[in-house]
């Protein structure tokens, strides 16, 4: 049973992996939040298998704080594009 | 023992590759990504010595070397991030050897 | 099947490395770095070490995405493709270095016995049942002082850089869009409580001080992100005491620890006290942390630093 | 002299740990209180850590050595401190360096636009203090990774703290390599776990033979503390980021924080390696690197025109004669010169830490005397700062090893194990490098004396700044006539502590 | 093989179909909008089913709770990720490109 669960687990990591292409050529940044966002969600779903095949029950914090913190990062990616954070560009003269 | 031996030597190649990284990009976010991919390289070397005691429960000591290790390293990360962000205000350019065509302050 | 698991995490740790340092553009580098820190936390999994897949899920996915990402956001022009060349004169030394320590890896003794049953004996003295927990915070009690000190000093290190004494924090406009104050709302009482739970779950399981620490700076950022002034409105005292919290309940252990042992740093009988520093370590971590992600953009125009 | 012979107390307080406690609270009172009383605490702890540090002194002179275990628990598991004659002596250096420049930096960052300056540094140099003090009490290898990373932390924030484009990016290649080199040193760590399954040096000194494993942990190792002290092949980063420096910083970062990771260096290379064969080959080649470094740094500064870059420079050239100890001790096993070897090596880091430290704060009072770093454009400062140039003198006398000064004793003591050693190739180190060091001395010397009508410098420099940097130069030289007391710390009994706490 | 393992091991492959269904989107869909719908589905469904497979073997109340509210967290966390990435794509940031070069 439990290596029914492995497999799955390895075959959402084939998945991650298999989606690393699209970070690797798509067009515009959006594509590769895009992909970063799925891969966070495959990362939730492994995690989760993982705890339930190696019988360790605290990966699922680990899953649960996956699920949490994919989020910040497009929100940095948003924060970065809409709204640039006030850098005096070169006339800063300190 | 071929766990330890597969992980083991993902994290020297890990190590390898982030040295190369920081020596082969002058821009200095690149360089401290690649000093991130060291850092992981030598925490997976630990993880993988602390399962290798064959005793079902994991050797808790690199456990917690690897935990202080990862704190230390997201804090000078972010000193070193402050630092470049620093330099690109003053000089226009987040490089260390400054090309001539920038503004020098 | 575990062999097939380990062979493929590490082909793919080693070859999204080598796509990182190959990357065009430096976007996508960072994205493959979040990629890359989450493969980690499922190789720390398969290593049977839960403490410290939650700290880099919380550190890979949240801090270290964020502080790449806004730094990106300041320093680099739009998509600026680095001019990435392979460069022999760097990479046969750097492989020479990989084949000696493979080589190496080979002589590592098959008896290996770590500290792990020194640490199973001694345990029951230190009052603590979880032995993480336990060596960081009594057998190697000094390291995790140091690394609070370390965390500290990068704090003063940008503090200094930024030559300001606290972090008002540059205020972002709150999101234009409702969805963004509404998801912060939704999410951070729930980071706030996961973190709380993490550190509380660390007296007897995976989690303790850094994990929740670092979950509750994820917290924080999240409310500085959704354009709250957050840290600007605690005073500025109070944010400094709380910020070396974590390091001072060390030294006051540490002194109070000499008046009655003539050794440093001996925790008393009691679990209380142990605990104790440990809230205190995690609510300095994650301040901490806060002010590291904070700290580094330049002020607003209007109270800009001297 | 039984080891762990009653410490010296009050009360319950030995004194090592206060050693490592008063820095990290003076460092905590000064970022908590206000701009007014930082400098007010900074000098109080100063005053108190220079004043345990004579007092711990003293005791290992009675005692001898000295382990410690943190916690209360014993080597395997626990973190252990060790006290013995090669630690006090560095200990020693901070703290009078450290004294003096605390008290040059009060008065240094009193000017007017240096007084933001001031706010940060205090905290950020208490927070070094400590942090050297404790590297100089190591004896546990991941505890020398964590302590060595709060140096690098400290000493680059103390680097860019002038906030020039060109210190901001002198500080960040020193921090970045410092990082590089943290990195490399935990994987030595690793491979040393891998080997022996222990951390303490002295308990991995008894066990670690040589191996692949250990090998690969000295290669390591070795390379990540030589970027750190700036030997020959990694020394690009030093003159940009002490020669942007305000003086103080600069004096602290070259007298102070380069003796850090060079102690760590010895450290493990005569604990944890104590017996293990792999040393030999890799002994030869520091010897040739410092031999290198020696003369290529010392040309160096004689081409600069700038004042700080040629110290900076010459510090390189220093740094040089260090390393050579390894290739005289390390190539033939028990050598008779091996006193002779070591009592050399450090009267040059001590001697070198004084002279490099009077040098740059000498250097300070001119640059603030004359507004300029240019050499050429300080023209007659003899006249107006007659106690800044006998500072620059006297460093000189002691960096160039004549006679009196504790240049000289290293330089003699060297000469003396290379010719007892037979490794006659290594003498061109103190002979070609005495000259090339006499001659940049010279060249900052003869600028001093040449006068000429054009009106040249002079604001006036304060009377506390000169002091202090005339008291360091006086001290590298006094250090020459305490020679005995230093050959003894450094004989056999108080000297090394063989593995499992007796001393031998 | 009891029952609940043939129902978990349904559900599992069902939700690793899904998965496999998002990353194909992801990959081969011509522009971004239509890459974010199968980023979508993946997420709900194909969490979902994995999350329900796993209901079965899971030892105790809370643990299958935690399940969920993980399965909930993902689903609100991309679906608002998946808003944000589309506003963003749409209305192109005021500064658009901005004029002095930085921005990613």
């Amino acid at each position: 049973m439990n290596n029914f669960f492995l497999a799955m687990a390895l075959f959402l990591v084939l998945n991650i992996l298999a989606g690393l292409w699209r970070v690797l050529k798509g067009p515009n940044p959006a594509d590769r939040m895009v992909a970063a966002q799925l891969f966070g969600t495959t990362g939730v779903a492994t995690l989760l298998l993982l705890a339930q095949a190696l019988e360790s029950p605290f990966i699922r914090n680990a899953a649960l704080l996956f699920a949490l913190l994919t989020v910040m990062t497009v929100l940095a990616f948003i924060r970065n594009t809409s709204y640039r954070l006030p850098e005096d560009e070169h006339n800063e003269n300190l | 023992m071929t766990t330890v031996i597969i992980y083991a030597l993902t994290a020297t190649t890990l190590f390898s590759v982030g040295l190369y990284g920081f020596a082969i990009h002058p821009d200095l976010i690149r360089k401290i990504v690649s000093l991130n991919i060291m850092a992981g390289g030598a925490f997976l070397f630990l993880i993988s010595l602390a399962y290798h005691t064959g005793s079902p429960e994991v050797d808790p000591v690199p456990q917690a070397m690897v935990l202080t290790g990862i704190v230390v390293t997201i804090s000078a990360t972010a000193f070193a991030l402050c630092l470049a962000r620093r330099i690109k205000e003053k000089t226009g350019q987040c490089l260390l050897e400054h090309r001539r065509k920038d503004t020098e302050t | 099947m575990d062999l097939v698991f380990d062979l493929i995490i590490g082909l793919s740790l080693a070859g999204v490395s080598w796509r990182i340092v190959r990357a065009r553009e430096h976007f996508q580098a960072i994205v493959l770095f979040i990629t890359f820190g989450l493969l980690l936390s499922l190789a720390w999994t398969r290593l049977k070490s839960p403490d410290i897949a939650i700290a880099e899920a919380a550190v890979g996915a949240g801090l270290a995405g964020v502080l790449l990402m806004d730094t990106l956001g300041a320093l680099s022009s739009p998509r600026e493709r680095a001019k990435v060349v392979i460069s022999l004169k760097l990479l046969i030394p750097c492989l020479f270095l990989a084949g000696l320590m493979a080589y190496s890896i080979l002589y590592i003794p098959e008896d290996f016995q770590g500290l792990g049953i020194v640490v199973r004996e001694a345990l029951p003295q230190t009052h603590l049942e979880y032995p993480i927990t336990a060596v960081l915070l009594d057998f190697r009690g000094y390291d995790t002082w140091l690394e609070l000190g370390v965390l500290l000093v990068a704090v003063l290190g940008v503090l200094c850089i930024r030559r300001t004494d606290n972090i008002k924090g540059t205020m972002l406009p709150a999101p234009a869009e409702p969805v963004g104050s509404w998801i912060v709302k939704l999410l951070l009482p729930l980071m706030v409580l996961i973190g709380g739970y993490l550190l509380w779950l660390g007296a007897f399981a995976p989690g303790g001080a850094f994990q929740g620490g670092v979950v509750l700076a994820s917290a924080g950022v999240m409310l500085w992100q959704s354009g709250h002034p957050s840290l600007g409105l605690m005073p500025r005292l109070w944010w400094k005491i709380l910020l070396c919290s974590g390091f001072l309940s060390f030294l006051i252990l540490a002194f109070s620890s000499l008046f009655y042992t003539d050794q440093l740093l001996t925790h008393p009988a009691t679990k209380t006290w142990i605990l104790g520093v440990e809230y205190a370590a995690t609510l300095s971590i994650a301040l901490c942390l806060i002010s590291l992600v904070l700290g580094s953009p330049a002020r607003n125009h209007e109270n800009k630093g001297v | 002299m039984p080891v762990g012979a009653p410490p010296e107390r009050y009360g319950n307080i030995t004194v090592p740990e206060l050693l490592i406690l008063i820095p990290f609270t003076g460092a905590i009172l000064c970022f908590l209180f206000p701009e007014v009383l930082r400098r007010l605490t900074g000098l109080l702890s100063a005053a108190l850590i220079f004043s345990n540090s004579a007092i711990l002194t003293r005791s290992i002179f009675q005692d001898g050595a000295r382990r410690l275990h943190l916690g209360g628990w014993t080597e395997p598991l626990g973190i252990g401190m060790s006290i013995d004659g090669l630690s006090i002596l560095f200990i020693l250096l901070t703290a009078v360096v450290g004294l003096l420049v605390s008290i040059y930096s009060a008065s240094f960052f009193s000017a007017a636009q240096e007084q933001v300056l001031a706010r940060h540094f205090w905290p950020l140099w208490l927070f070094l203090w400590g942090a050297l003090n404790s590297l100089f009490f190591v004896s546990d290898i991941f505890n020398a990774y964590v302590v060595m990373e709060l140096v690098g932390i400290s000493a680059a924030a103390l680097a860019a703290l002038s906030g020039t484009s060109a210190s901001l990016t002198a500080a960040l290649r020193y921090f970045l390599l410092t990082m590089a080199g943290s990195m490399a040193f935990l994987l030595g760590v690793g491979f040393i776990y891998a080997r022996t399954g222990l951390l303490d040096m002295y308990l991995v000194g008894t066990v670690a033979d040589g191996g692949p494993l250990m090998a690969m942990a000295l290669g390591l190792m070795t390379v990540a503390l030589i970027m750190k002290t700036a030997l020959f092949p990694f020394h690009f980063w030093l003159p940009p980021a002490h020669g942007e420096a305000p003086a103080p910083v600069s004096a602290i970062l070259s007298g102070l924080v380069i003796k850090g990771s060079f102690y760590l260096l010895l450290r493990i290379w005569f604990t944890v390696f104590q017996n293990s064969t792999v040393t030999t080959h890799a002994a030869a080649l520091i010897g040739l690197l410092g031999l290198i470094a020696v003369i290529w740094g010392s040309y160096q500064a004689i081409i600069q025109t700038r004042l700080k870059l040629i110290i900076a420079y010459s510090s390189i050239g220093q740094v040089g004669y260090l390393f050579l100890l390894f290739p005289l001790i390390f190539m033939t096993p028990d050598p008779a010169w091996k006193t002779e070897a070591w009592t050399a090596c450090i009267f040059q880091a001590i001697s070198h830490g004084l002279a490099k430290a009077a040098l740059f704060l000498a250097a300070g009072n001119l640059i603030q005397a004359s507004g300029t770093d240019d050499l050429r454009s300080m023209r007659n400062i003899a006249d107006k700062l007659p106690m800044t140039t006998f500072t620059l003198a006297l460093a000189g006398v002691s960096l160039m090893g004549l006679p009196p000064s504790g240049g000289f004793v290293a330089k003699w003591m060297l000469l003396q194990s290379i010719l007892a050693s037979g490794q006659w190739w290594l003498a061109a180190a103190p002979i070609l490098g005495g000259l090339l060091t006499a001659a940049y001395v010279f060249k900052i010397l003869s600028q001093s004396f040449v006068s000429d009508d054009k009106k040249s410098c002079c604001g006036n420099v304060s009377f506390v700044m000169e002091k202090s940097a005339l008291l360091l130069a006086l001290f590298s030289i006094l250090i020459g006539f305490r020679a005995n007391e230093v050959i003894f710390l450094l004989s056999e009994p108080v000297f090394f502590i063989i593995p499992g706490g007796q001393s031998p | 093989m009891k029952i609940y393992e043939i129902l978990s091991v349904f559900f599992c492959l069902s939700g690793g179909i899904f998965f496999l269904a998002g990353t194909l989107g992801l990959i081969r869909f011509p522009d971004t909008y239509s890459r974010l719908h199968a980023l979508t589905k993946a997420d709900n469904l194909g969490l979902g089913f994995i999350v329900l497979g796993l209901i079965f073997v899971a030892g105790s109340i809370p643990e299958s709770i935690k399940l969920v509210l993980t399965w909930l967290l993902a689903m609100i966390g991309s679906s608002s990720a998946c808003y944000f990435i589309g506003n963003h794509m749409y209305h192109p940031p005021k500064a658009g490109e901005n004029e002095d070069g930085s921005g990613i």
